[in-house]
């Protein structure tokens, strides 16, 4: 990592974590830091990818290790109230995260509950829905929404809150292969500093600029920008296909 | 299964806010179910037929409502004249009918009828999340709202999931019977869909908490209401009048 | 197993109104916000449970499983169960917007009651357990009966004897509401003991 | 198709089928048949699959066209009682299938509900339990199995019903490589005609002896046994990964 005069934007420092009925640690030794990039996190089912993302949002607690928020070291609830402030994170499946009756008011409650008048929070909810191509939307009834149109309100509910860092989790799956195209051309318009897991490289490909990968219960950074080409010799090669991860 | 066939549409009824078509609904609704005389239940069934037949519902929907509702009545009326009780009486073969208990009945079948007919004009026209909203701008309790609220949203998650066990069962020859282990396999799988539950409003707490909730409900502003609205309210005021008028100057003289 | 709107008279629907708000009130008091997303998923599922058709004898009944819920939140049951009445009102027309103050009593009263009593037994044995689970199906449903019946006897006393036939039809309903919260509940000891034990430090 | 003397285990004859609220047609004009092959089918998302297997168990009720099985037309609910004892369909989510306390009721629900003494179905359940690698796994907690362990089990619960012929429904995602190995052992150990919907071209090179393909609508055979190679130009070529699809 170049060293910078700037304190990172969030910093791990030898994070651990095991479940509490779990005999060995799920993760171990856990060091990363982003300023700027735009990351992309891969690893086999079970790894512990989403337990990180639990761990950084302050919903798990670290066994050991600290995190740092632009140099700050956060300890308490109230710390961790900050980074939820400031982080955004998407969750892996939309319904878990759209609790609101209508898409309006499912967008609104974050810059509710972060101080905004109920005026300000809507003139932002509206303005993020339009920026997201979602305009009209924010009457309509969030549970009778396409799984995709979910997944672009869910992270309308995060960007309305205009978090410095967004975390997305498998942000692709299950996903239409054109809703995941209309993702990846709203990813690389906002700009944002954003990690995103996911197990479909294509995707990552198209929005992240590293990639880090949870290997052995650790945190460890791939190599970037091969060209490579693999021999099928399998039957079928010819139709569209995707290799066992 | 689970919908609201007569929410949508462009009647007066349907553009009217939800919190005066509670307060209205509330007010006839209270009329009617508090009188007890035939003549007036049947003005009341004419005046909340019409509001409904102004509100344009989707016949087919309407008439598998209004049977379901008339199963009850239907039940009542087999019953309530053979076991009513009282002096009058009239004989057809061997069954002895009250008269007592054929007036009970049709008094209880036009009430039931035009509070349901009430209901469908002015609370159907609402979708739930409106009605909610309205409550709570009426004063309700904002925790009961709110619960009303998320309830609505997850019922459908909740039903599916339900469904997709159900059908897996059925794959593996399940087929209902009156037995222990039917009853035991429709626990398990509501048990299962418990546990689902369960665990999605621990997800769905850590997502609230995510974004900033910190114990404390602030609701979104709504619109105010119109002068139409004031109107609508004061027209259903006076409907409610006219009908206690009615049903109290025909009160049956003891 | 609802009362219909138009049946009953105005100290009987006042009373259960009354009756109802104070037993809202108190289960929301008791009700902490960490816990309404829970009790929101809690209300949608006993609602989902009356979808449920299980044969008895040659027809089929919906579940209530209202015991099921009284032993799960205890009073948080109480503002629970009057959620899902008011989604059933407007769904199916189930009872009706008058009437929802007896209803919900009726059904909540019990519900919670059972829910209390019984749940101390759920720590015990298995055999208790069992015992706890049958007793919170069978007995709330056997007293949301009664109170029915009350209700309508107390509305026109000419009442007394469809009442009689209704709560008489319901004794195997009861039986089946025993057996299936009592299985319930086993499944949930077995597969996740938490939801046995919600809230029971705010409750006591 | 070769014409034999016995009649196919399963046929369908100009099968179409829409859903209520879509204009046109998902599936139109599907002819199949099946004797003992061991059969692929892929297809992009949302072109039908799996409601063409919810069509053969009789969930969903066919537009037009007919269903055979072993040459007898299946037309009524029991009918199609009788297809579900006699196919056995694995589902996308494994956590929509298993719905018991613990694996062995789950896996013994089957047998006793096709007629078998509460002895026989314990006995039935062992042994399947036993030939798929989890001994020791009969009083587990179903809801708490990881993933993979869910998607055995449920194989389990199937072939303890001794099916003639297996759906699965995209069986190898969301495992990892491991499970995903060992379930292909297990697919070729037991020697079973099945119908496999995957993306996964490897998974179905290995469990596979013919490949089918929805394509506008309707069910194609594909030809076989290419061998080809594709260049990845996207930087992390070198991670095992998959393509949209
Ligand atoms: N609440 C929990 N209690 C105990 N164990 C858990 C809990 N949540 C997850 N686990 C276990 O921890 C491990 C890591 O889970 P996690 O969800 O972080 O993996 P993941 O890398 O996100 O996998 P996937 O790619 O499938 O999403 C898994 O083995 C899982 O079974
Ligand atoms: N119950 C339903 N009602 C209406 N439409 C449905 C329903 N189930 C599926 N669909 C639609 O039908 C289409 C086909 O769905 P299906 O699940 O059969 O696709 P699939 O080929 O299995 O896709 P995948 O590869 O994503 O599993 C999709 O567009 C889907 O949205
Ligand atoms: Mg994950
Ligand atoms: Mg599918």
């Amino acid at each position: 990592m170049i060293m910078r005069s700037q304190p990172p934007l969030l910093e791990l420092r030898d994070i651990s974590y095991s479940y509490p009925d779990h005999d060995s640690p799920l993760l171990e030794g856990i060091n990363f830091s982003i300023h700027k990039e735009r990351i992309g996190l891969i690893g086999p089912n079970g790894s512990g990818k989403t337990t990180l993302f639990q761990i950084i949002m302050g919903l798990l607690k670290a066994d050991t290790g600290e995190i740092l928020l632009e140099g700050k070291k956060m300890e308490t609830e109230k710390d961790f109230q900050q980074i939820r402030r400031r982080l955004g994170l998407l969750f892996q499946n939309s319904d878990d995260q759209l609790f609101s009756p209508t898409v309006l008011e499912d967008v609104a409650f974050g810059p509710l509950n972060i101080g905004a008048t109920p005026a300000e929070a809507r003139n932002t909810s509206i303005s993020t829905l339009k920026q997201l191509g979602l305009e009209g939307f924010e009457e309509r009834i969030t549970h009778k929404l396409s799984g995709g149109e979910k997944k672009i309100v869910a992270l309308a509910t995060i960007l309305a809150m205009h978090p410095q860092l967004l975390l997305l989790d498998e942000p692709s799956n299950n996903l239409d292969p054109e809703t995941r195209e209309r993702l990846i051309t709203i990813l690389r318009g906002l700009n944002q500093v954003h990690i995103i897991i996911s197990h479909d490289l294509d995707f990552l490909a198209s929005t992240c600029t590293q990639l880090y990968a949870i290997e052995k219960k650790t945190l460890v950074r791939c190599e970037e920008k091969q060209v490579h080409s693999h021999e099928h010799i399998h039957p079928y090669g010819n139709q569209p296909h995707q290799h066992g991860t | 299964m689970i919908d609201e066939p007569f929410a949508t549409g462009s009647t007066l009824f349907h553009k009217r806010d939800a919190r005066v078509k509670i307060v209205g609904a509330a007010s006839i609704s209270l009329v009617l179910a508090l009188n007890s005389s035939i003549p007036a239940a049947v003005a009341g069934c004419l005046v909340t037929g019409s509001l409904l037949i102004l509100s344009r519902p989707e016949p087919l929907s309407l008439c598998r409502r209004i049977a379901t509702i008339n199963v009850f009545t239907l039940f009542l009326w087999l019953t309530l004249p053979l076991t009513y009780g009282g002096e009058e009486m009239m004989q057809i073969s061997f069954l002895k009918l009250h008269l007592d208990g054929i007036h009970m009945a049709s008094l209880i079948t036009l009430k039931t009828n035009g509070i349901f007919f009430c209901f469908l004009a002015l609370l159907a026209t609402s979708t739930t999340v409106s009605l909610g909203h309205g409550l709570e701008r009426l004063g309700l309790p904002r925790k009961l709202c709110f619960l009303l609220l998320f309830s609505y949203r997850q019922l459908f998650v909740i039903h599916q999931e339900y469904q997709r066990l159900r059908r897996a069962a059925r794959l593996r020859g399940f087929i209902p019977a009156n037995s222990l282990h039917t009853y035991r396999t429709y626990s398990h799988l509501f048990g299962m869909t418990l546990v689902k539950s369960w665990n999605r409003g621990e997800r769905v707490h850590q997502a609230m908490v995510l974004r900033g909730f910190s114990g404390k409900f602030i609701p979104l502003d709504q619109p105010q209401l119109a002068k139409e609205d004031y109107l609508f309210l004061i027209t259903m005021l006076l409907l409610s009048l006219l009908l206690t008028g009615l049903s109290l100057s025909l009160l049956p003289l003891s | 197993m609802h009362i219909s709107e138009g049946i009953l008279t105005a100290p009987v629907l006042t009373c259960g109104a009354v009756l109802t708000t104070v037993g809202t009130a108190v289960g929301l008091k008791k009700l902490d916000y960490d816990r309404i997303m829970t009790v929101s998923l809690l209300s949608a599922a006993f609602f989902v449970a009356s979808l449920i058709h299980v044969p008895v004898g040659p027809a089929s009944v919906h579940l209530l499983l209202g015991g099921l819920l009284g032993l799960i939140l205890g009073w948080g049951a109480f503002p629970a169960i009057v959620v899902a009445l008011a989604l059933q009102t407007i769904f199916f027309q189930y009872g009706g917007m008058i009437v929802l103050g007896v209803n919900a009593l009726c059904i909540a009263g019990p519900a919670v009651l059972c829910g209390l009593l019984l749940r101390p037994w759920l720590t015990g044995s298995r055999k208790q357990q069992l015992t706890a689970g049958f007793l919170a199906g069978f007995c709330s449903m056997l007293f949301s009966a009664l109170l029915m019946a009350v209700a309508l006897f107390l509305s026109d006393h000419g009442f007394l004897k469809v009442a009689t036939i209704v709560l008489a039809s319901h004794l195997p309903v009861m039986l089946i509401e025993g057996l299936i919260t009592m299985f319930v509940v086993t499944f949930l000891a077995r597969v996740q003991p938490e939801i046995l034990s919600l809230n029971r430090s705010s409750a006591q």
